[in-house]
């Protein structure tokens, strides 16, 4: 392929301090626009392999690029939503999802305007003047979301953003994701436990397999996009989910969870 | 007679710094401030009140005062360390620091002082005194400067100025303080004034006229009217009520603090320093321990060369 | 009984428990011991007579007091923000610290009147001298304890160290800070007036309340001593309350220490 | 460069700095003021010479620090624990606690030394007063600073107020805690060195260090004016040396203060 | 019915300070037992519902009894798994299991025996050592229902348990929680947002509306306990499920979200 991969894994290993392998020579190449899905069983590695590519974390063995750099380098520009919902607890909403573009000097007009945006898609416009503690737990996940979109990166990390989301919010927010991927080419790892929500948004399907993590299969998603609802009813979607559910059922039993005991 | 100056001659600026806030003790220097006799040797003198933090000596030592009052004995031991810094003057012919005792004390004699506990300042040379001449041990309390723990114990025994603190005590509704004197013990410590030595080179003429005033104003002071004094250290410090003053006053003329005790004593001794009694004194010190032997004679530490002739 | 109500009655309640404590103690002692107690009442008699000169002091002690603490403030947000780069900074700068803040007064005074001067300047440093530990200390341990994931966040979105300390790590030490804050309300006026009475000079402007004190206490006016002690504290209220006001303005919209039960 | 390298190399530049500094201040200044900075070495030479009565003096202080230090950290528990229990309470209580710290020394050590008597009592007392009160006021705010989740979590166990107390406010105001305890630390020598010449006492073997301070201070013995200084600073060192060793004991497996990036 | 419910709303209305209404007018009547599902949109206010019974927010107006008496006085043992886990960072994960017990007094062996088996249920009996800043997402609310079962309460609230977790994890923590129901009889509120889940383990099946909250609709689901996969299997269940999802559908088509912007 021509285009060089965004972030490529070339025999990742990682583990922390003396604990056990958590990462374990793990290989993977993302090009530019991919949707990668991850999921797997809990405790796998999901979040450890978002926080190696978003730099917060150094990896133990093996080389990691991102940008052909390391992650600690690099310049691409990432917005990471945490598996917990991360608000600075004396800014309100507003001026949490405002944050990151005040620190890059984005003048406050085009600041609110995103801001209003991205609380829009999340539904909490009517939210932007609550502190996070007078947030439920859902609404924390949505603005911490929105944060991350209003900074149109160039890699999105999300790790279980919907989780706590009901289906229909998680729905809306899928569509709204996909509507988003079509102005802005960002290159998407999405850390979930529905396989149907990961057939719905990636190209791409990671299963890891626990103790030590490893990329247990890669599905190829080959749904065209646009996906709307009718991607739900069709045959491939079907398949596709219920051949990763079975795949992700049987990693998890090959997964020696708990075994150490 | 003082020459008078040339009415064209600007006035030599000299200040000092006291080693308390103004009180009677400074009596002689208000009475020749208030006089105008300072004015009248050609001099421009200012009058620093001082207090716990005066600093007396490392002020004068570092020129930031021209001329300080201390005790001669703690002088001696900061010369013994180095201190740039020569005693020119008496204020009293012997230090009024005293152990103050309840009038109905059985302590009667230095002697009674032995296992007592005297509320005193640590650095007191002659508790060290004392305790040597006497083979006393006695224990010692911090003094601040206070007669609180005097007056709230009453088998206290506490360093006191023996000019001021009984007023204070008799004012607390106590009786009038006995007094164990220094000079009884024989130990001869003055209350003096210092200069440093650079100051002494190269003003003497400065230093005799001030001399001469600050006498004058002594003399003036305790044989004349205070009151010109007195309403200028009552302005310095608003505490000095005129009771307190005559107080302190008749006690300095009682004592015959600033005249002398001894038999040659007498206004012609007023400011005078002894050789003598500067050569006792280091030796005392020596023998205590705390001035180094042969490291200060009476000439390196005092000066009568502005005295009047 | 309404919480309002009580929020008024316990202090008041308190506050006569701790008057009537001290009358209590006052003819409790020995009748030769009891001036070292004197009555609110003499106090506040004394307050009366003396209100002029005691005005005078205060005034010059709030300046040194004041000077001190703002001193002690900037000095110490400075400080902190050096001593929360890493331990290796803390370890390197922390003992020369320490040792400024455990160097007796006395070891200092002499060199301080004798190079600043004394009166208000050498009030001022002492006072900045007793002040600024406990705030260097507050705002250290507040600027280093930031949440992790917080630290994160703010370092994926590639923000300068300028802009960590100003939008995350600041806010996010204010309860230590302003813990340290209080502290540093008391101890300035304190300050001032040990600064006063060690390094204050009489000259002028007749000394701040550190003088008062120390002649009030040679000349056994206790009375008098107690009301300069008690227009001390007055001053360190009024400090402190500024204090928690500009800390409830900062904390209490977020910080769970002003958290209540929702009604 | 390692890191481990860079962790004694930067403190002792730092120490060479402040030396260095210090002689050239010492050099800088008129020769009439030098006496009053007394080089490293003087400091030293006066340390040795006068190595035995500092060592008497030390061990009286220390005495009386770490008596008036243990107090306060029991005090400050006792009374932070109290000061917890709501802000009715603290309204109540916390004006009389900052009377304590704000009324001077120079007022209560005649009430002191009468009462308890001069010497170890007195100091013990008064160091305890200089300590106590940056302590109480950090222990409170830790324990009213808890996460509110937690809290909840404690109500609906229906624990009692005292297990809340032991098993989750403790806890979890331990980095304040142990904030307080670092400046008491620091504040316990240098409060009994004042309480010592306030109202220490010669008896038995001549006093502490405070002692020590008054009379070379008054003799002009500036460098062993110094090394008493450097002496108290010692003991602050041990003393904090020992609250940062319990402060690591206790915090390092889960507080962020002590978290380090992965490896 | 002659059994007393054990917890009973009755016109209960909650708001925050002078913010919007919360629940309105909720009514709702639990039989000791019952293993109540409770859906909805984000932010309807189903975790304000459980922090009612628990008595950790007081009702603005209406009745709310628990075992007959208001929360706060309820004699009735609780236990609650947080929507977010909250866990001691001062105590390992076999700590973190083992304090409500102590809080009661158990012996330490006992202790350790429940605290073992409820660490082998949720699978972490290997990382009792560990603390919570070394766990995973997951691995944190697994600590936190392993907790709670520890407890063995009369009434257990459960916001979330499994939002964090792959699929298979939560089949397997959802057949243990019908396990552990048939020995112990405690009633459950249990908020998902997993229709299917909460037809899998629940009796009834609370939907919520949103802005104000209200229960919408009661599903009651009559298939026989135990469940097993082969209800997963059920006609009943997939038309139970169905019909739930339509159900939230619709609930959150009238539930007028960020319409006050
Ligand atoms: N302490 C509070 N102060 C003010 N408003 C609050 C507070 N707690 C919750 N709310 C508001 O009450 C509403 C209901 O919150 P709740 O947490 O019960 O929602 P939820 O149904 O659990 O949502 P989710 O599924 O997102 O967790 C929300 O709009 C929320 O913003
Ligand atoms: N800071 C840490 N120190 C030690 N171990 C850690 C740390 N962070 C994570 N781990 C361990 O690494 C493993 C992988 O954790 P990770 O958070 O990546 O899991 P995950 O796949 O995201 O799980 P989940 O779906 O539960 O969130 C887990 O076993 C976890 O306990
Ligand atoms: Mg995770
Ligand atoms: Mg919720």
């Amino acid at each position: 392929m021509s285009v060089p991969p965004i972030v490529e894994f070339h025999e990742v290993t990682k583990r922390f301090g003396d604990g056990p392998l958590v990462l374990d020579r793990l290989s993977l190449a993302a090009q530019p626009g991919d949707f990668l899905a991850v999921i797997g069983p809990s405790g796998c590695g999901k979040s450890t392999l978002l926080r190696l590519i978003a730099g917060l974390s150094p990896v133990t063995a093996g080389r990691l690029t991102v940008d052909d750099l390391t992650p600690a380098d690099a310049a691409a520009e990432l917005a990471f939503v945490f598996q917990e919902p991360t608000l600075l607890p004396w800014l309100t909403v507003a001026e949490n999802v405002e944050l990151a573009q005040k620190l890059r000097g984005t003048p406050a007009a085009a600041r609110a305007a995103t801001r209003q945006g991205a609380l829009d898609l999340v539904r909490l416009a009517d939210r932007g003047g609550a502190y996070p503690r007078q947030l439920s737990g859902g609404q924390k996940m949505r603005v911490s979301l929105a944060r991350a979109l209003s900074l149109s990166p160039k890699i999105l990390l999300l790790d279980e953003p919907f989780g706590a989301l009901d289906e229909m919010t998680r729905e809306h927010l899928n569509e709204e994701l996909l509507a988003i991927r079509e102005q802005k080419a960002w290159t998407a790892f999405f850390v979930t436990h529905s396989v149907s929500e990961a057939v719905f948004l990636s190209n791409r399907i990671l299963v890891m397999s626990a103790n030590p993590g490893r990329i247990h299969t890669e599905i190829r998603v080959d749904l065209p996009y646009p996906r709307t609802n009718d991607t739900r009813l069709s045959r491939a979607y079907h398949d596709l989910v219920a051949a990763g559910s079975r795949l992700l059922r049987s990693v998890e039993e090959i997964s020696p969870v708990a075994s150490r005991a | 007679c003082p020459t008078a100056p040339a009415a064209d001659q600007p006035l030599a600026k000299i200040t000092v710094q006291l080693d308390w806030i103004a009180e009677p003790e400074h009596g002689g220097f208000y009475q020749a401030q208030a006089r105008g006799f300072f004015r009248d040797a050609g001099l421009d003198v200012t009058l620093l009140p001082g207090g716990p933090g005066a600093f007396v000596m490392p002020s004068v030592a570092t020129g930031k005062a021209d001329v300080g009052q201390a005790d001669s004995t703690n002088a001696l031991l900061q010369q013994g360390e180095g201190l740039p810094v020569i005693q020119f003057a008496a204020v009293f012919q012997d230090d009024p620091s005293g152990i103050l005792i309840h009038a109905d004390s059985p302590v009667r004699t230095f002697a009674d002082l032995q296992g007592k506990t005297i509320i005193a300042r640590p650095e007191w040379a002659f508790l060290k005194f004392l305790q040597k001449k006497y083979a006393l041990t006695f224990n010692v309390v911090p003094q601040n400067f206070s007669v609180a723990a005097f007056l709230g114990n009453k088998s206290a025994l506490q360093q006191g100025y023996f000019i001021a603190e009984p007023f204070h005590i008799v004012q607390a509704g106590g009786k009038m303080p006995r007094f164990l004197a220094t000079w009884d013990a024989g130990f001869r410590s003055y209350a003096v004034l210092v200069t440093n030595t650079k100051f002494a080179r190269e003003h003497p003429a400065e230093l005799r006229a001030f001399v001469r005033a600050y006498v004058r104003g002594w003399r003036d002071y305790l044989e004349g009217d205070p009151t010109p004094a007195h309403a200028a250290l009552k302005k310095a410090n608003p505490g000095n009520t005129d009771e307190f003053m005559m107080f302190s006053r008749k006690m300095l003329l009682d004592e015959k603090l600033v005249t002398g005790r001894d038999s040659n004593g007498g206004p012609q001794l007023i400011g005078r320093l002894d050789p003598a009694r500067y050569a006792t004194q280091i030796s005392q010190l020596e023998d205590l321990g705390i001035l180094k032997k042969s490291k200060l004679t009476p000439a390196q530490a005092m000066t009568t060369e502005f005295l009047p002739r | 009984m309404s919480r309002k109500f009580l929020n008024v009655l316990l202090p008041a309640a308190t506050g006569a428990l701790v008057i009537a404590l001290w009358y209590g103690v006052h003819f409790w002692l020995a009748a030769e011991m009891r001036f070292l107690l004197p009555t609110p009442d003499a106090i506040l008699a004394a307050l009366r007579d003396n209100g002029d000169a005691l005005w005078r002091a205060a005034l010059n002690t709030t300046a040194g007091a004041l000077l001190g603490f703002l001193l002690a403030v900037v000095v110490s947000i400075a400080l902190g923000l050096g001593l929360s780069l890493s331990s290796l900074v803390r370890a390197s700068l922390y003992p020369y610290l320490m040792i400024l803040q455990m160097t007796p007064i006395i070891v200092i005074a002499p060199i301080l009147v004798l190079w600043v001067g004394p009166g208000l300047r050498s009030v001022t440093v002492i006072t900045f001298l007793i002040c600024f530990f406990p705030l260097v200390v507050n705002t250290t341990q507040g600027l280093i304890s930031t949440d992790r994931h917080l630290v994160e966040l703010f370092r994926m979105w590639r923000a300068t160290r300028g802009q960590q300390l100003l939008h995350l790590r600041v806010p996010a030490a204010l309860p230590y800070f302003f813990t340290g804050l209080r502290i540093a309300a008391t101890l300035a006026p304190i300050g001032a007036l040990v600064g006063d009475y060690t390094a204050g000079s009489s000259a002028g402007d007749g000394g701040g309340l550190g003088f008062s004190a120390l002649i009030y206490s040679s000349q056994a006016k206790y009375p008098a001593l107690f009301a300069t002690a008690a227009v001390t504290c007055l001053l360190g209220f009024i400090f402190t309350a500024a204090v928690l006001a500009l800390s409830w303005l900062a904390l209490h919209k977020w910080h769970d220490s002003y958290e209540r039960a929702d009604k």
